[in-house]
């Protein structure tokens, strides 16, 4: 029975995918790789990742599909094509990228027969942090490097989105206006929602330590949350100057940074974590960074600072 | 043990803080720019880069002092669990050549992205700064860096700061290019990327000298060895995967533009450098490491004709570093596993002192060209003349820069090509030879007919502005370094083995 | 002695710094003449045959031995008397700090490749020579001057290529020997490359001598540009590529193939030069012809000496080059008086000086002359030489004839008249006193009846052989400057421009983005297949 | 057929329908959607390694986990500045497409 869903579940993301790439409508897909990226978190599941379909559906469906959806809108009218490819150079591709997925899934059969794992090491070493959630200790503890260096790749995505704007708009408001007129069910979703999704987020990132979840699955929430009041024009998006956003925005990564050096104090290495206080660092990072992430996350779908009276 | 194969050190070793604050202090920097609204923005990144520059220059010293590598295992976790950084000659040298220019193209900028009167910020001001010190950092940590997906983190987090500043002119043009940019360099990180999953599905580690240790021969390795190259050949721009790099290089601002021709593409050629000497020694086989170099010689061969056809004289610079990007790709088969010590001792200087020549030759070279342009208004090089007698430190600064990239003596372009020659012909590879030598030939040629350009009379009705003294004599400062290399020794330079098996 | 070195090639190019400032520009023209003055000094210093050598820290080298010396000195004299003439020239003219820039460079490197002693220097000093003639050549031209400037270039540039590939063979396969110039050439012999690198050698500097067929440029070059600047290029540059023959074959040896191939290449250069130049219209021309000539001699006794492991061609070679850098600097400074009259007298010293590349007696060219005699005593070789005299006769006959029907020069370059004629005076003078010291012999050996006859008789033949031909209104054939070798260079220029254009398609096709990710994926697959078939096991 | 060697082989068809996609589709936004489907399919082949590295009572090795979340945030971040650079190529040249131009130079 498992094995039957699971090949159903392989053959729909081959299919779905495949979808996705040669659909004539640019609309259509986006959509359906929307609908991919939900059939992959269930692929996740499968995979007993439940922080990364979390993540995923989050994150590498919902984020990422709206942001397409919205480009998707925006360059519909585009027909030029100014490349003209011969029939004989599609083929040629199909034929190397064949080649390509023949010699990974090949792989599959020739990787070497001991599966090697780093499960048992980070559970010898995860009590030390107090953690529950392997995942959250290799995130914030073992290779929380990485996960700092990931912000900043947030903040500088950040950054390269706001380098679109014109210089005339600079300083003004992030334009996420899909909705001109006032839309009375997305208004009415924009002012109940909210509260039930910061609450939710909330426990996500508190939860995270111990069980899948964490900050970036509650700072998705928390966005997602201000994108819907954003977009149904029940508060307007903030001035990409206000200094109360840029506080909000590098919050979590001053805390984490802060946190980092305090590891040069005791116990005497950068990103250590004193005796017994990891945990609470931790969770104290992680409702920061949740923080940043949110405003983060809503500041790049919402995208470069508009003109006021853009249309 | 191979030739120049990186030795292991697993300990945090005294000084090897300095390697966390290399990074660290940059993004601190970026973070506090970000977070005060752009209030100061040029004090934050003159003291980080200030900053940075000690902290490299610290760090040769320490590993010229000690003759071994600097360590640091971060949070204390050893890999394979955590991640390490570790500093050996290689990545000092980057270090300070790179704080080195950083600094040069700060202070190049110091007017241009200044922060308007009475307003915290402007929106050029704060994306140049951030992507600066973003850049800074990210460099440092592809220097420094042994864990194969933090190396990931690292470059990505570099073409993320390289596309601010690419497309910040904003024209179609510039935007065109920029995102030109970003696919490419998102399929390249995402076939490196596949890469370490299939080593780390494989062997269980990513740190670098964890895996040499263990490495197999088996068809996971050289698959993953494929896949790592090849998406780094993409960021690298090694022809002919250019696509992105001149209409990026060339449509940034001269600050940018230098740092990015000078120091970017050198991040992801400093990390395949890195995974063929240090992580696969084993597999450095003679068949792929001289398709590298034929991909090189076409680099250099293509890249100096296209040059020389270009009638803008920053897509000319731009084509001029695919061109020179070429030459570094020999040291993959003139260093081959099984060479005699002298002579894979050779190449390896012969290519890094390249990869420094290079850095500051082509920085120096894109301020002028920069500066050319806004004298004259204009970059077409037909029209160049008059440039010798408004701005003369500028030809100066091009005409210095273009020797080190001729090849001539005496410039570090030339010790670098000779090391390089040597090593070729001693090992009887006569067409990577004759390769070097016809691209010296061509680069001559190409850099020949701006200054002559350059010297000409001002065509008619043209308008020349001045342009301030500092900015010429920065750029000057930049094109004379690569000069001076000209008088180190040409001979093996040791600093750059130190950490390496001979 | 090594400030005074560093003195030479230093001077100069501060002199070129200075130029930056628009204060001393008219200062720095002015003092053009005096930039060669520490060479002149140096030079008299070790004509008499010490050797001096410096190393410095980076493995410089400097060497300062005869051959080196007497080429030093003549073409010193000729960059002072050629500087003044600059100086007075350039005064009131626009551009004349760019044309003072590319002067002092060429003028640091062709002075300092004489004393150069290491690879790199010598390198570095002979790219300075040759690279900043363009600027030379193509001042204030039309397209025609700056193709002139772009074709010297571009065979200067080719020369470097062959010379650095010579360079590096030479260390690689002498390891151990370091950089300086003296040990390489000597570990040469047994060299598995050593065929491979006189060749290259051969190649390289015979571009710059302008062997035949390689001498497609010399004409063109000299046909173009101020005659202030052409008298040093004939004169001065094109002397860097024999101290580089005269350094880089090794003499000492005896290598009869390789001399021998030298020798007849010399020979048909120096015949060739000679018969080709009677084809040509403009004195300029004819002048480069004879520059091709009589460099072609050089080159042969040059080869004559490898041939027989003669040691001392190479001073001999220079001491017949000292008269060559003053004449045929002088002659092209005197066309450039051609706007004035030029009198009887003076054409006849011109005449005179001229004849002295036929052997004239009590030229100094008839003591360069006698001073290879042994070396190419044979027979064949001997009357092959005379056969060139009597071709540099009807030559010099020609360039006279040419210069006296000359109508006043479209543009005239109005040079003093006092240069050319202390370019022309000093030489001969200069010969006789050094002669003793090159030769061993006494000078007064030249005065012997015997030896007058030997001199004079191509001479007499080839002035009967002029005159005949002009009495007989003989029309030789007009080719235009270059003959088969502008011809080579213009199809090397088509094809050479066919080729960037499909390189430049080719480019073009290769960044658009399906081709460059196709390709990207193929490498990939080819980059796995290679290391799978070929890969470690 | 165990769900490792299934969502093998789906990986490596996403990888190779993504790079077909990627070589093929001409405008910008496909390109992107292509490279999200194929740091997709890089993932799934990372999970399907984490899986096989079952052990210990965990249901797979946690570190490739948290190295594809902290992949799939980079991915995004890369998409969200393509995003914002295709929207404004497209309002300032009324068209998102990466070709150059006929004429490259002016």
């Amino acid at each position: 029975m498992e094995t039957a869903f699971d090949i159903v579940l392989a053959l729909l993301l081959l299919g779905v995918g495949g979808w996705s790439v040669i659909a004539r409508n640019m609309m259509t897909a986006v959509i359906v790789f929307i609908a991919y990226g939900l059939l992959l978190s269930l692929a996740w599941v499968r995979l007993h990742a439940i922080d990364v379909s979390l993540t995923e559906a989050a994150i590498g469906s919902g984020a990422t599909g709206l942001l397409m959806v919205i480009a998707a809108h925006k360059v519909a009218g585009d027909t030029k094509r100014v490349v003209q490819l011969s029939r004989g150079f599609h083929a040629l591709a199909a034929v190397f990228a064949a080649l390509v997925a023949i010699g990974i899934a090949a792989l599959a059969f020739v990787l070497p027969g001991e599966p090697v794992s780093l499960a048992a090491p980070v559970l010898a070493r995860l009590p030390e942090s107090g953690l529950g959630n392997p995942v959250a200790g290799v995130l914030f503890v073992f290779r929380s490097f990485d996960t700092l260096l990931e912000k900043v790749v947030l903040l500088l995505a950040l950054t390269g989105v706001w380098a679109l704007a014109r210089d005339e708009d600079w300083g003004g408001v992030p334009g996420l206006r899909l909705f001109p007129e006032r839309h009375s069910v997305l208004g009415l979703l924009a002012r109940t929602l909210p509260p039930i999704g910061f609450v939710f987020a909330i426990y996500m990132t508190w939860a995270g330590a111990d069980v899948p979840g964490g900050a970036f699955q509650g700072g998705t929430v928390l966005a997602a949350m201000w994108i819907l009041v954003m977009v149904a024009g029940v508060r307007k998006a903030p001035r990409v100057s206000s200094p109360l956003l840029r506080l909000a925005i590098v919050t979590g990564p001053v805390v984490f940074l802060l946190i980092g050096f305090l590891g040069f104090l005791t116990p005497g290495a950068f990103l250590a974590y004193p005796e017994g206080f990891a945990k609470p660092l931790i969770v104290a990072m992680e409702i920061a960074l949740t923080l940043s992430i949110a405003v983060i996350l809503g500041l790049l779908i919402a995208g470069p600072p508009k003109g006021e009276d853009a249309p | 043990m191979m030739p120049l194969q990186a030795l292991a050190v697993t300990e945090t070793t005294p000084g090897g803080a300095l390697l966390v604050l290399g990074i660290v202090m940059t993004a601190v920097a970026l973070v506090g720019l970000i977070g005060l609204g752009g209030r100061g923005a040029r004090a934050i990144v003159i003291a980080a880069l200030l900053f940075q520059l000690y902290v490299s220059v610290r760090v040769a010293l320490m590993v010229a002092g000690t003759q071994s590598p600097l360590a640091y295992v971060v949070g204390g976790f050893h890999p394979p669990l955590g991640i390490t950084l570790r500093a050996d000659g290689i990545s000092a040298l980057m270090m300070v050549v790179s704080a080195a220019i950083f600094l040069g193209a700060a202070a190049f900028a110091w007017k241009d992205f200044a922060q308007p009167k009475g307003k915290p910020e402007s929106r050029a001001s704060l994306i140049f700064w951030t992507a600066l010190l973003a850049m800074a950092s990210a460099l440092n940590l592809l220097f420094t860096s042994s864990d194969l997906f933090n190396l990931y983190v690292g470059i990505e987090l570099l073409t993320f700061a390289a596309i601010p500043v690419a497309a910040i002119k904003g024209g179609a043009d510039t935007l065109r290019a920029a995102l030109r940019y970003l696919l490419f360099a998102v399929f390249g990180s995402m076939l490196y990327l596949f890469g370490i999953v299939l080593l780390y599905g494989a062997y269980g580690t990513l740190d670098i000298s964890g895996l040499a240790a263990q490495l197999q021969p088996n068809a996971a390795t050289l698959t993953a060895a494929g896949f790592v190259t090849v998406g780094l050949l993409a960021k690298t721009a090694l022809f002919p995967f250019h696509l992105w790099l001149p209409p990026a290089h060339a449509g940034a601002p001269a600050a940018g533009s230098a740092v990015l021709s000078a120091l970017v593409v050198k991040g992801s050629l400093f990390l395949l450098m890195r995974l063929w000497f240090d992580t696969f020694p084993t597999l450095r086989e003679p068949a792929d490491m001289q398709l590298l170099a034929l991909f090189g010689a076409l680099a250099v061969i293509v890249g100096s004709i296209t040059a020389l056809r270009q009638q803008r004289l920053k897509l000319l610079v731009a084509y001029s570093t695919v061109a020179q990007i070429g030459y570094m790709f020999f040291v993959f088969t003139l260093a081959p596993k099984d060479a005699g010590a002298l002579i894979a001792e050779t190449a390896w200087t012969g290519a890094w002192t390249q990869v420094v020549a290079h850095a500051f030759a082509k920085a120096g070279m894109f301020l002028a060209a920069g500066l050319a342009a806004e004298v004259l208004g204009h970059d077409r090089i037909r029209d160049l003349g008059g440039l010798s007698s408004r701005a003369p430190l500028v030809v100066l600064a091009f005409a210095l820069s273009g020797l080190s990239l001729m090849g001539l003596p005496p410039s570090g372009g030339f010790n670098a090509k000779f090391m390089l020659l040597v090593a070729a012909l001693a090992e009887g590879h006569w067409a990577w030879g004759a390769v070097i030598i016809a691209g010296g030939m061509l680069a001559g040629a190409y850099v020949f007919g701006v200054l002559a350009r350059m010297m000409a009379e001002p065509a008619a009705g043209a308008s020349l502005k001045a342009v301030g003294h500092g900015r010429q004599w920065i750029a000057l400062g930049l094109s004379a370094v690569a000069v001076l290399m000209g008088l180190l020794p040409l001979e093996p330079i040791a600093f750059l083995a130190i950490g390496r098996a001979l | 002695m090594i400030f005074a070195i560093m003195a030479m090639i230093l001077l100069p190019l501060a002199m070129a710094l200075l130029l930056l400032s628009p204060a001393l520009r008219p200062v720095v023209v002015r003092g053009l003449g005096l930039a060669p003055l520490p060479a002149l000094l140096l030079a008299a210093a070790a004509c008499g045959g010490s050797v001096s050598a410096f190393t410095f820290p980076g493995a410089w080298r400097y060497v300062l031995d005869q051959p080196g010396a007497l080429m030093l000195g003549a073409c010193a004299l000729l960059w002072i008397i050629a500087g003044f003439a600059a100086s007075t020239w350039l005064a009131g003219r626009g551009g004349r700090g760019r044309f003072a820039l590319w002067w002092l460079l060429t003028l640091s490197g062709s002075l300092g490749v004489f004393v150069a002693g290491d690879v790199v220097s010598f390198y570095a000093l002979y790219a300075l020579a040759s690279l900043p003639a363009y600027g030379l050549i193509a001042f204030d031209g039309g397209e025609a001057e700056r193709r002139a400037g772009r074709v010297t270039i571009a065979a200067a540039l080719i020369g470097e290529g062959l010379i650095l590939a010579a360079l590096v063979l030479l260390v690689v396969h002498a390891p151990g020997q370091g950089l300086a110039i003296t040990p390489l050439v000597a570990a040469l012999p047994s060299s598995p490359y050593c065929g491979v690198i006189v060749a290259l050698v051969v190649i390289g500097f015979g571009l710059k001598i302008g062997l035949a067929p390689l001498h497609g440029w010399m004409p063109m070059s000299y046909a173009a540009g101020p005659l202030v600047a052409t008298a040093v290029l004939s004169g001065a540059t094109s002397k860097a590529g024999l101290i580089g023959l005269i350094r880089f074959l090794p003499l000492g040896e005896a290598m009869p193939v390789a001399g021998g191939i030298i020798l007849a290449a010399g020979l048909i250069s120096a015949l060739y030069g000679a018969l080709l130049g009677l084809t040509q219209t403009n004195p300029r021309s004819v002048l480069a012809y004879s520059s091709i000539s009589q460099l072609g001699q050089m080159a042969a006794v040059l080869g004559a000496g490898l041939a027989a492991g003669a040691r001392e061609a190479g001073v001999i070679v220079a001491f017949y080059a000292v008269y060559h850098v003053l004449i045929k600097g002088g002659l092209f400074l005197m066309l450039g008086t051609q706007g004035r009259r030029i009198a009887a007298w003076q054409l006849g010293l011109a005449g005179f000086a001229a004849l002295g590349f036929a052997g004239l007696p009590f030229t100094g060219g008839a003591l360069g002359k006698l001073a290879f005699k042994d070396l190419t005593a044979s027979g064949a070789t001997s009357m092959l030489f005379s056969l060139a005299a009597v071709g540099s006769t009807v030559l010099v006959l020609h360039f006279l004839r040419l210069v006296r029907a000359a109508a006043q020069d479209p543009k005239p370059q109005l040079l003093s008249p006092a240069a050319w004629i202390a370019a022309v005076i000093a030489a001969t003078p200069l010969q006789w006193s050094l002669f003793a010291a090159v030769t061993g012999a006494s000078a007064n050996s030249a005065l012997r009846p015997e030896v007058l006859f030997d001199l004079a008789w191509p001479v007499a033949a080839g002035a009967a052989l002029g005159w005949a031909l002009a009495a007989a209104g003989t029309q030789l054939p007009q080719l235009p400057p270059g003959d088969i070798g502008a011809r080579l260079i213009a199809a090397l220029e088509r094809q050479a421009g066919r080729l960037a254009s499909a390189v430049v398609r080719a480019e073009t096709q290769a960044h658009q983005w399906p081709v460059s990710t196709l390709t990207l994926a193929a490498a990939l697959i080819l980059f796995v297949a290679l290391q799978t078939v070929f890969g470690p096991r | 057929m165990s769900p490792v060697l299934l969502f093998w082989l789906a990986g490596s068809g996403l990888i190779g329908l993504s790079v077909y996609g990627l070589i093929v589709n001409p405008h910008p936004l496909c390109k992107l959607l292509a490279l999200n489907l194929l740091g997709s399919g890089v993932f799934l082949l990372f999970g399907v390694i984490a899986r096989r590295g079952a052990s210990a009572g965990l249901g797979g090795d946690p570190v490739p986990q948290a190295l594809v979340i902290t992949g799939i945030v980079v991915a995004f971040s890369a998409t969200a500045i393509a995003v914002a650079l295709l929207l404004r190529l497209h309002s300032e040249a009324g068209e998102a497409s990466i070709d150059e131009e006929e004429d490259g130079q002016p």
